[in-house]
């Protein structure tokens, strides 16, 4: 039995990879949770950028929306929407993109856009947001998502925001000025994209997570690196924050949790 | 020139049939009274525009007010889906809603060039994005100087605007901070523009540099406290979370949706009411 | 990340020969002490670029530290012309300047562009204007929607801004406010950011929505108080208005520039050192 | 013996074509006397707008230069300099544009660049400003100046900022939104543009102005409107007025006026 749970680890995980300092873009939810808890913990310089205008945010309790009030107060100054996009996303002063998603594929390319085909969809999702240019811009990409076959496919419904569109070297041919993602976190391992295919690989599997679950959890024939690591588990430290915040986060919004 | 007025005349007067409307807020200071009254004037065929169409559009939508929608992010913030669009895309109910879909950074742009008197706008976006395989409004350009490749928008020019503000004064010159979202930019690229606001006041004590929108460009403000509700207004009042929750079971059904309808917009005389009957009933749900 | 140090050292390690250096302040909170460091440090080949390069350029471009100047109106305020500037593009002296001429539109679009990582910016500008025949930068694109032709203006992109606000806190935030100019997009297109400041506080008490550079964005704070003499600080000082009049003689003749720079700048310290010499100097002339 | 100078009536009657409620977008120097005369007497509801942010300013006293701190304290707000000239001019929120220049020829052309040629100048001029753009996208522009034989050119040695360009329709040919100029006031008369060559035509002579004074100031066959009236001299309160302004502008600046 371990003494947390495989979200707590996938929190934790998608965490520790925000360096101290950093400028991260963030998306809501899981994002968010991992934004806010290395900003509770390794990283108290990081500067999160949230979408609808704050620049520095310090929340206290995870934001239920992207444009919670707490946001503003505890920023360092809220600007407009437009010149989030235009001066700092497009302007290159976003070092990390944190994002999520409803499907992944192989080369990290994401949809949040529609399940079937887009003129009769089987599910409409909410839709692009600031993904597309968050991916495109951002210096680097990080991705936290729970890990399922619906979710990491083989072929995407829809390419909502490029990841490495079809591997390689493909990302610097389109002229995109960030790197792309550099890892994905999910509640069963972390993958990074191989340095020359640029395809998915695990580099690090969860304690207690057989390579099996992980094969099973993916919807093409996943590669694992010549070297896969286990993951450090949650320390004490680590787990306290994440409590701590989400328990605050409850008490101030009822039940639910910060969503997409 | 600002006209201090009620809204259920602004809507009347301002809001026609066929219009292009936008009603904007990020999260924060969401006109819901002024979408309230849409609904509730029975105005049809509305061409609507917003990034984050939330509830206010879904309950528009669902109410068949809309022929349209330009946006770049539908959901229920926090919660997860809006089931009247997502009714109205799927299964067309109530009836067909033409979608044009874009990215937050695309519309922001598309905002910016309305306010500037500018027919388009150039973005760095979409670089292998399945989107502009769906809407033939997302071009590409070629910078004359460097020959870089570019997307291109439409600039965003509602006939309509619609925000809700913490504060005017007597003349009609709205005051608004904390998250501003999109709304000074598409106050500016409206031809006419409403705003509802928490307060109105003497003076407006505005910090130097602080969000004014004058009085010359507006064409009507309504007091309406608590107009933003269930999202929120800084400084006046809190976003009401259970609500969102509340609106997913809602909305998820034909049936409970147009009863909701009926009985909270359609048959209140203005949002004053629709508090008051949605204070009791969801008091009722609570002790049911 | 922010380094709180001395103007000498900023200018010495950030500003560098050859570099395109745009120190902007649109009247208010102009950076007229780095200016003044700058040509105490003797740089040269400079490309400028201003809105409105007026005495502190006009000082530059005098003592030679200039190559180019992008601009889109040269003159000394209230009083008339930049003697300095005419005479480097009337006479060559003292070398050639090569100007690229462009609108106020165009230039403050150019920043924005330039603030925004796009390679160039589109306005509707410059029909039936002269401008575009001189300067092969003003080019002209059409709008993929409306077939509109609309100008186009490369993006500003300096190698160093430099400005004159008036707070940072001790961590190199900055808050400037009152007339703004083009000082937060020129501060955001460049690659190094100098903010000379005429105040260093515990705590910026801002405002929301107030004109914040975040440390993160800045290369290194200077506490310069009075740093923008004869321009002024809202809150801190007020316009030298004598000091623009008295700059029309002594800049008329090259003899009588060249020694007013040589003891007040050249032979000067820092600008503190300036201030009591030219208060001095002002004094005996008053006297005389 | 009149009781005010040729300048105080070209100021006066300047001021008058201000309609009241007006929003005008007000260039430094005579323009500036003659929008703040007009909003101290008939017009105390125009909004005037300077470029380098006020919104609304109500200066005490005459700005000295476009960015003059008195502006900023008396203004509704301030914005930056790029959103004025791209939300407020270019976005078609200006009624009028109120512009000086160093030259005009007879179709209201205005040269605020250089006299001779561009490359090898006679005198350098301070250039463009915001005046291309505000001659082009005001709804229609007022032009103040001193008429004399070097000003009132027969042809411009550069065309800054375009007034009805060839004359005729030229300017609705050329897509231009606004209708340029509607006035030109000078010290000696106003002129208004042909309704049909949109050719520059005296309508009013000042009091003590003789035509062949104004045929003398002029660089090009000045034409007469059929009808001429006299320009009605500066009332009492006007004149009040005006001076009440220069001599607080004296005292606050010392001996200078607003200038360029």
């Amino acid at each position: 039995m371990s003494s947390y749970t495989t979200n707590e680890m996938m929190s934790v995980a998608a965490a520790r990879r925000l360096p101290d300092g950093a400028v991260c873009f963030v998306g809501i939810g899981l994002p968010s949770t991992a934004a806010n808890l290395a900003r509770l913990t390794h990283a108290p310089e990081a500067v999160l950028i949230y979408e609808s205008g704050p620049i520095g945010a310090k929340p206290t309790v995870l934001p239920l929306s992207i444009g919670d009030g707490e946001l503003a107060e505890t920023a360092d100054t809220v600007v407009p929407t437009s010149e989030i996009f235009r001066y700092w996303l497009q302007g290159g002063r976003i070092d990390v993109g944190f994002l999520g998603a409803a499907q992944i594929d192989r080369h990290a390319n994401l949809n949040t856009t529609v399940i079937g085909p887009y003129d009769a969809p089987k599910t409409r999702l909410p839709g692009a947001g600031g993904a597309p240019e968050i991916a495109g811009s951002a210096k680097e990409v990080l991705i936290v998502m729970r890990q399922g076959k619906r979710a990491f496919v083989n072929q995407l419904d829809f390419v909502t925001s490029v990841g490495h569109m079809d591997g390689g070297d493909a990302r610097a041919r389109a002229g995109l000025p960030g790197k792309g993602p550099v890892a994905v976190i999910t509640d069963l391992c972390i993958m990074e994209p191989d340095p020359v295919s640029r395809e998915l690989t695990v580099v690090s599997i969860h304690p207690g997570v057989t390579r099996e679950q992980i094969v099973e959890a993916t919807g093409w024939p996943i590669r694992f690196a010549a070297q896969v690591g286990e993951t450090v588990p949650p320390t004490t430290t680590e787990l306290d924050a994440l409590r701590a915040l989400e328990e605050r986060t409850a008490q101030a919004h009822g039940k639910t949790k910060g969503g997409e | 020139m600002a006209e201090l007025c009620s809204l259920r005349e602004a809507v009347s007067q301002l809001i026609h049939d066929g219009d292009t409307v936008a009603m904007e807020g990020f999260t924060h200071l969401i006109p819901h009274a002024a979408g309230h009254e849409v609904i509730r004037q029975g105005k049809r065929d509305l061409s609507l525009v917003r990034m984050t169409p939330d509830l206010v559009y879904d309950q528009l939508i669902g109410s068949g007010a809309a022929k349209s929608l330009r946006f770049s992010w539908g959901g229920n913030p926090g919660v997860g889906s809006l089931h009247r669009l997502r009714d109205a895309v799927e299964k067309g109910w109530p009836h067909k809603l033409d979608i044009r879909e874009h990215s937050h950074a695309d519309m922001a742009n598309a905002y910016v060039a309305g306010a500037s008197g500018l027919p388009f706008a150039v973005l760095r976006g979409y670089t292998g994005s399945d989107l502009p395989k769906h809407n033939d409004h997302i071009r590409f350009i070629q910078c004359p100087y460097t020959g870089e490749t570019l997307a291109t928008t439409p600039a965003v020019r509602p006939d309509v605007t619609v925000i809700h503000a913490q504060q005017a004064d007597r003349q009609g010159n709205v005051l608004l901070w904390g998250i501003l979202g999109v709304q000074k930019e598409a106050a500016l690229a409206a031809k006419r523009l409403i705003v509802t606001v928490e307060e109105i006041v003497d003076k407006l004590e505005a910090a130097p540099n602080a969000c004014i929108l004058p009085k010359w460009v507006i064409s009507a403000v309504c007091h309406v406290p608590g107009g933003a509700f269930p999202s929120y207004a800084q400084g006046y009042n809190e976003r009401d979370n259970r609500f969102y929750l509340a609106w997913d079971a809602i909305s998820r059904d034909r049936e409970a949706f147009t009863a909701w309808i009926q009985r909270h917009v359609r048959d209140t005389a203005d949002f004053a009411e629709f508090r008051r009957v949605y204070a009791e009933s969801s008091q009722l749900a609570e002790a049911a």
